[in-house]
């Protein structure tokens, strides 16, 4: 249930190249006068990990191609559904990361910033759980450890299962 | 039917992919498939030792134990998610 | 309470000039590679306005010298205490703007996406009703119209006066 | 004592700053000094008419009607804020 003039734009990268923050904030306000809050994550690769607070030195992410768009896709529709958006973008990358670089960029657009914060949150907390994603992390010896899966995640998406105050549709 | 390993599953079965001729005689769901996979050698064995660690999609989309195949699908075995 | 090794960067700018948000981001992340989570938050001048959804040409922003920079300082102090952040950044503009630009710009950056995204929004609901700009809207005939402050925005700020999950400290 | 005005409130009164020597005799708090401001002339009593969309500042800090006012003090007087 979209409350602007015209379709949101939709837009999903699965990528190995990292990307520009900016541009994308440009390209998707570029034009759409009836925007009024745009919000935007980003996810870095940290250089420690774990509760051990372990040295990471880099990290490779592995996908399941196909499904992780299949996965994204549905899950930006939804959130367009659910909020009246303007624009939603996600890039996700894969392939070898070293700590401070870019892995994960979710814009949301909206008239007002409710909207905006609350879907790009969700759009968050689904993707950690939903998007067919895992990490390897190497320590100083290019030992590999693959990351653990964390129970907050679960439990942070499974919050949005609540309808939101903002949510239009009965179920 | 095809089968598809990601992560770890990945690593300890030793390969990314199986290609069967359908479903193997006598699995109807996820969880027939899994105690099927079991008994296809070590690396198997090792990967599917802790069941509740490994999620399953059929053609792309998450599916529950219970969940039935078809000779066609495209089946992955893999990690609970670390993306984002 | 910071959980942060090093000292939150918290930095604030009150200015008539445009503002590049890839730049900032980028200044606020730079060698920080502890640093998991960006959240961000950009409002823009939307072209209608109010219940009539009447048309906006432009829009003057008047602000108070001084109090602005104490209220919002105070501000970027109280998200610092309140949630483990690695920096912090507002940008808030004042002047004649037309549809389209950037009025105002938060960045909250942590090692994880809960407080980046909590504070942001926090940082925002606050901002609304304690930092003190004015909206001088202009219609299509050049007739100016201060905008009325809007209830929601007071219900909004409300909802952070209970203790978020992520709040270790006591009242 | 400095009495700054914005948006509206400067407009209609007309200006934007008096400055007064001290406090108007018997005023103690913010309430005594909004009485005292709409007896000045027709734009102050136009501007503080309706008193409920008056907000004041005392030394750049939001202040009640009951707060207490010193001499040197750098009060404002404006409608509730629009920013961001």
């Amino acid at each position: 249930m979209s409350g602007s003039l015209t379709a949101p734009l939709k837009s999903l990268s699965v990528q190995e190249e990292d990307f520009d923050v900016g541009a994308e904030l440009k390209a998707l306000t570029a034009g759409r006068t009836e925007v009024g809050a745009v919000c935007n994550f980003v996810g870095l690769v940290r250089d420690i990990s774990g509760p051990d607070a372990d040295h990471v030195s880099a990290m490779t992410l592995e996908h399941y191609p196909g499904m992780t768009e299949k996965q994204l896709s549905a899950l930006i529709d939804k959130a367009c559904e659910r909020w009246p958006l303007s624009g939603c973008r996600i890039i996700h990358r894969y392939g070898r990361l070293l700590p401070g670089d870019q892995i994960v960029m979710v814009i949301t657009t909206s008239r007002h910033r409710e909207a905006a914060f609350e879907s790009c949150h969700y759009l968050m907390d689904w993707l950690k759980t939903r998007a067919p994603f895992w990490k390897l992390e190497e320590d100083d010896q290019g030992q590999g450890n693959w990351v653990d899966a964390r129970e907050e995640d679960d439990l942070a998406r499974a919050r949005w299962d609540k309808a939101a105050p903002s949510d239009k549709t009965q179920s | 039917m095809k089968i598809l390993y990601f992560a770890w599953v990945r690593s300890t079965i030793g390969k990314g992919m199986d290609q069967l001729d359908g479903k193997p005689e006598g699995v109807q769901t996820v969880a027939d498939l899994l105690d099927w996979l079991s008994g296809q050698g070590e690396g198997y064995s090792k990967a599917l030792e802790k069941r509740d660690r490994i999620r399953v999609a059929i053609n792309q989309d998450f599916a529950e134990p219970d969940a039935t195949l078809n000779d066609g699908d495209e089946v992955a075995l893999f990690p609970p998610v670390t993306g984002g």
